[in-house]
């Protein structure tokens, strides 16, 4: 039998399969055929300050192994994420980690301290800062290292909980924004949000993204995530949670090689609302057959040529 | 709602790129609320298209289903090729489904190419129940027809060049019948511009009507916010976050033509 | 009849599909069953001042609707390239294209120089600048604005022929550096490069490339080089070259829609060697059923909703 | 080389997880140079597994090929499922071919595993040019073979766990029987440690040896330069770019044993 506890920060799970930010809704209005107790842990899609409505469509679009989003942070924002949705996860047994989005450093802490406010079910929060910093001209906040340092340490002061600093691929050196995170004093990163992309139909002529660029996931982007895991292992020592294409339980095997110490999964749920589910029994049926004991100890274990 | 691996039953081609499949799905039949809603096929074990591809249930029975479908892109083209016995992998019954005409109303169903699908499971729900219902087909010509133009038993044929039924979209043939009911109700499915029309003209003589909507769809099941429709007016359904957007695979794909906006 | 002929710089291609560099060697040592003849441009593997025997194997694996590769620019080097296969174009009507790699300026000069320096038959020069740039620590020199203007104006200064920049998608901001290589006097960019990648054997643990990252290519990649197009377009007026993914007619007009003028076919050459040739045959028939008289007019044509 | 759309003319099992096809390849086998050579599949048109697999020709006839395939992962899997009359893309003929024996020496062939293919498709061609040749066919079990032990007519079957054959790997058969041959030339294909051990042999007692080494394979035809394997020794061939590594789609796949290097 593998032991499947994964801890990051302080924090215990029973499992490293956790759901990702924008793919599973705020955790309630999940579909009725799947069991959500198993789940390793929910990230929320991304709570802002005020709510949202999102883009206009079309806001999605198949690629090959992956598909672009622009949905556009649409979220019912705090204060009634707080009174509708806070409340129904005393139902819920699984851990819930609520994601944050913000267009100054002032919106994500007011974010995070409406939501620290209230005695509430959540046991962490991971923070989007793949969303242009308005008073930098737009630069998205993930590019900028110093930045990533400013708003985790601010965040950092305002909670004791988890707090996961989740890292954007599109920059030249992702590694020393992980550093910024560790050094502003966040538990773990995670990585990889999605990635800049853009898709075309021939025919119309039209962009099939309302907003033209939107990101890219899935499959597709397995490689770019697995390779960002690694660098940012060997940069920093906090836990990193991996993200990026899982489909299998062989995936979140190559992610906890790479350095993950847990994984989630996003764009696979669209095609199997079960997948994480899914997965994790894959990931039981490889550790059975490898005969892994502990699965943290597959965590920076891949073997290197050079 | 279920995710059930089924077996292709049937496959046949009805007109000209237009295919059925009848394949089991005898516990997808079980949680099965009534026409409009959908389900959203896994054609292909590969991740070269990601996505499911969403399809209005058009027939059912104790054990299986029916889907009408057009090939339009890869996916379909891969699905009309499927041979009795494969498996698919299928996802429903997702999405709401159309009311029922109330006793003294008159329904009055519109199809527009593959939107015949939920109309002819409609019709035949409603004809189940002995309801008095009307039916307006189109397509551009002929060869995309399977059925038969046939007034007398209330099924109305329309084709863009006249080449069979009457000719012209189907507006023209609602505007002909609709005096001869008094209390009617639409329903229609199809092109974007004829839900357009269908609207315009249910708004305008203040006829109930619905309208089932297609988008492009991600999940199938609310999680992913992609499929979202413009509304119109302050209502909006419990469970979506927008009051702007509604979630088509949630709260749809059946609308009062009231509620939504089309561009 | 759709008139193919595209321009970039004043030099006049036939047909707008390239073959992209280290996916047909120098040009000349090409398969039997395909007729070079057709092909737009041939951009050569790069070629740098010494010989490189290239890293140890395993130098690629396949991944979902891409490749990782970490071939290492093994090549010739300038000097037997121009001894060996400069002589052979004489036998070829196709415009080849020199890629050009370096560590230093003054490689990437020289290299450059050499191949002035003899009466050639080489209609112009694409420069790799995925290259970590050794007197700056080892930092990509196409990740600093500075850096590709710098190398960009000393090149130009030692040719007239056709200089093409090609961008690398590792960088936050894609179009600044396309803006530094046209300040610096290129006649055209070509994007993207491959993107940093990974891949791991999950039974053996064994990191699937000799050199742990390679570069992900192929169709998994459209969506970041369509975006990258379409960020630089916006900021530049040379000429771009799109790249990434391409196995389609469709593909290509997505790319000129960006604003591409012309493309390079690379991952898919690997599928069907003829590739090229297929692809623009499919683009022929694009144009045919809708009507295109001028191939160049659907460059930056993309239709936006906002 | 040619690019051919081909028919699958006979799939069947041979042994476990072990499966012969032949396909029709008119156009192939017209530009055929001998055993040692191999195709590229394409099993799929989708870019789900963007690269074909390569697999040795098993085979020939003036119409066809075959080949003998062990299910390693998803694409040979996928292969196992095809059927009589599906299509494959096949690239093809690739690399390079045994030399023949001169005439005083012996050939011997041997054979681990799934490299049984192009040692059996040499062992008819030298037969049908009534070449002496002895075999040795090596595997873990019973189960993976299926030909006949028959050391009379020239054909060892080992087994590591002595179900079937001689008991052992195919070395201590070919221990044996070298001194039965005067002038033996050695050719072996199969895993990395069998024909390092052949090497080794041949190396030793100065036999002529030919591997035949696969190699992870981007292109098939020499443009990728992600086959390579190391060499050993200073010569190289005319076509390959450097000195260190030998590009085995093109080079190779087989080698005197003296030129490379297995790590
Ligand atoms: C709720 C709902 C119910 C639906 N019910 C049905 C149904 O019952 N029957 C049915 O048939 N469909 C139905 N649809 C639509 C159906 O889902 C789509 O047609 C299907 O997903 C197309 O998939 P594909 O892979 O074949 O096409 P894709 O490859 O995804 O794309 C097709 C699109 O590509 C473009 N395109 C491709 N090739 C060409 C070309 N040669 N020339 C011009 N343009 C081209 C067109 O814009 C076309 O729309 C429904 C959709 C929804 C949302
Ligand atoms: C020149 C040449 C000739 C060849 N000739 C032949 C031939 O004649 N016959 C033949 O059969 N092969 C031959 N091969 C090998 C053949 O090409 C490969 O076996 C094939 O490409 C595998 O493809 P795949 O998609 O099935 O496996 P892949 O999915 O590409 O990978 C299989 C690999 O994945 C790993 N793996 C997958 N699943 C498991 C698991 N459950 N447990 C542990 N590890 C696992 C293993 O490392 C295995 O090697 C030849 C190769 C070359 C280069
Ligand atoms: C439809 C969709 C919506 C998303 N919304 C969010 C979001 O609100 N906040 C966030 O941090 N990430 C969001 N993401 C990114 C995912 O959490 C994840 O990082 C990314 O999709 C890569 O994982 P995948 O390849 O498994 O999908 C979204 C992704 C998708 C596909
Ligand atoms: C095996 C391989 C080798 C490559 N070698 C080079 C190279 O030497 N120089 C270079 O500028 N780009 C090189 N590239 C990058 C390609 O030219 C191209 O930019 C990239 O592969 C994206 O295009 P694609 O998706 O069509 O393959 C190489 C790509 C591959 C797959
Ligand atoms: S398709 Fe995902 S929410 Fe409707
Ligand atoms: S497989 Fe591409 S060079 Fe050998």
């Amino acid at each position: 039998m593998t032991d499947f506890h994964i801890k990051i920060g302080s924090v215990e799970f029973m499992n490293p399969v956790f759901v990702a930010s924008g793919t599973f809704g705020y955790g309630v209005e999940i579909p009725d055929l799947l069991d959500i107790s198993k789940i390793g842990a929910i990230v929320t899609k991304s709570i802002s300050l005020m709510p949202r409505e999102g883009n206009p469509p079309p806001r999605i679009v198949e690629t090959s192994s992956g598909m672009i989003n622009s949905i556009g942070l649409a979220n019912i924002g705090v204060e009634k994420y707080i009174e509708e949705m806070l409340p129904q996860y005393a139902q819920i047994s699984t851990p819930i980690i609520a994601n944050i989005v913000g267009w100054t450093f002032d919106e994500y802490l007011e974010v995070l301290r409406k939501l620290e406010a209230v005695s509430s079910n959540i046991i962490g929060y991971e923070i989007n800062i793949s969303c242009p910093n308005v008073k930098k001209g737009g630069m998205e906040f993930g590019t900028d290292p110093e930045t990533v340092e400013k708003l985790t340490s601010l965040l950092r002061k305002a909670t004791n909980r988890l707090l996961i600093m989740k890292l954007s691929p599109n920059v030249a050196d992702i590694a020393s924004i992980a550093l910024s995170a560790e050094r502003g004093g966040a538990d773990a990163v995670s990585a990889i949000n999605t990635v800049v992309g853009m898709s075309i139909d021939p025919y119309s002529h039209q962009s099939n993204i309302f907003t033209t660029f939107g990101g890219l996931s899935g499959p597709a982007i397995k490689p770019i995530g697995l390779a960002a895991v690694q660098k940012v292992y060997r940069k920093v020592s906090i836990p990193i949670v991996g993200i990026g294409g899982i489909s299998s339980g062989n995936d979140v095997v190559e992610y906890m090689l790479a350095g993950a110490s847990a994984v989630q999964v996003g764009t696979a749920t669209f095609r199997h609302p079960d997948a994480a589910n899914q997965i994790f029994d894959q990931l039981k049926t490889y550790c059975q057959t490898q005969n892994i004991q502990q699965i943290s100890d597959l965590t920076g274990k891949v073997k290197l040529h050079s | 709602m279920i995710d059930q691996v089924c077996k292709v039953l049937s496959i046949n081609p009805l007109a000209k790129d237009i295919w059925e499949m009848t394949f089991s799905a005898d516990q997808l039949v079980k949680i099965y609320k009534g026409a409009g809603q959908f389900i959203e096929i896994l054609g292909d074990k590969t991740w070269d298209h990601p996505l499911r591809r969403p399809m209005s249930i058009s027939g059912i029975t104790d054990s299986t289903m029916s889907i009408i479908f057009k090939v339009m892109g890869q996916m379909t083209s891969r699905f009309s090729s499927l041979k009795v016995n494969d498996e698919i992998n299928v996802l429903g019954p997702l999405g709401n489904t159309f009311s029922h005409p109330s006793e003294n109303e008159t329904a009055i169903l519109i199809g527009g190419g593959v939107g015949l699908a939920p109309i002819m499971n409609f019709l035949n729900e409603l004809k189940s129940i002995n309801n008095h219902v009307l039916t307006i087909i189109g397509a551009r010509t002929k060869d995309e027809h399977h059925l038969d133009h046939d007034p007398c038993n209330g099924m109305y044929l329309t084709t863009d060049d006249g080449s069979i039924g009457d000719h012209g979209t189907v507006m023209p043939t609602l505007d002909r019948i609709i005096n001869t009911v008094k209390y009617p109700k639409l329903y229609a499915c199809g092109p974007e511009p004829m839900l357009k029309a269908v609207q315009q003209f249910g708004l305008t003589h203040d006829i109930p009507t619905e309208l089932s909507v297609e988008s492009y769809m991600g999940c199938g099941v609310g999680l992913c916010q992609g499929c979202v429709l413009k509304r119109e007016g302050p209502d909006f359904a419990e469970d979506s976050y927008q009051k702007k957007y509604t979630v088509v695979c949630k709260d749809g794909p059946v609308y009062n033509a009231k509620e939504i906006h089309f561009d």
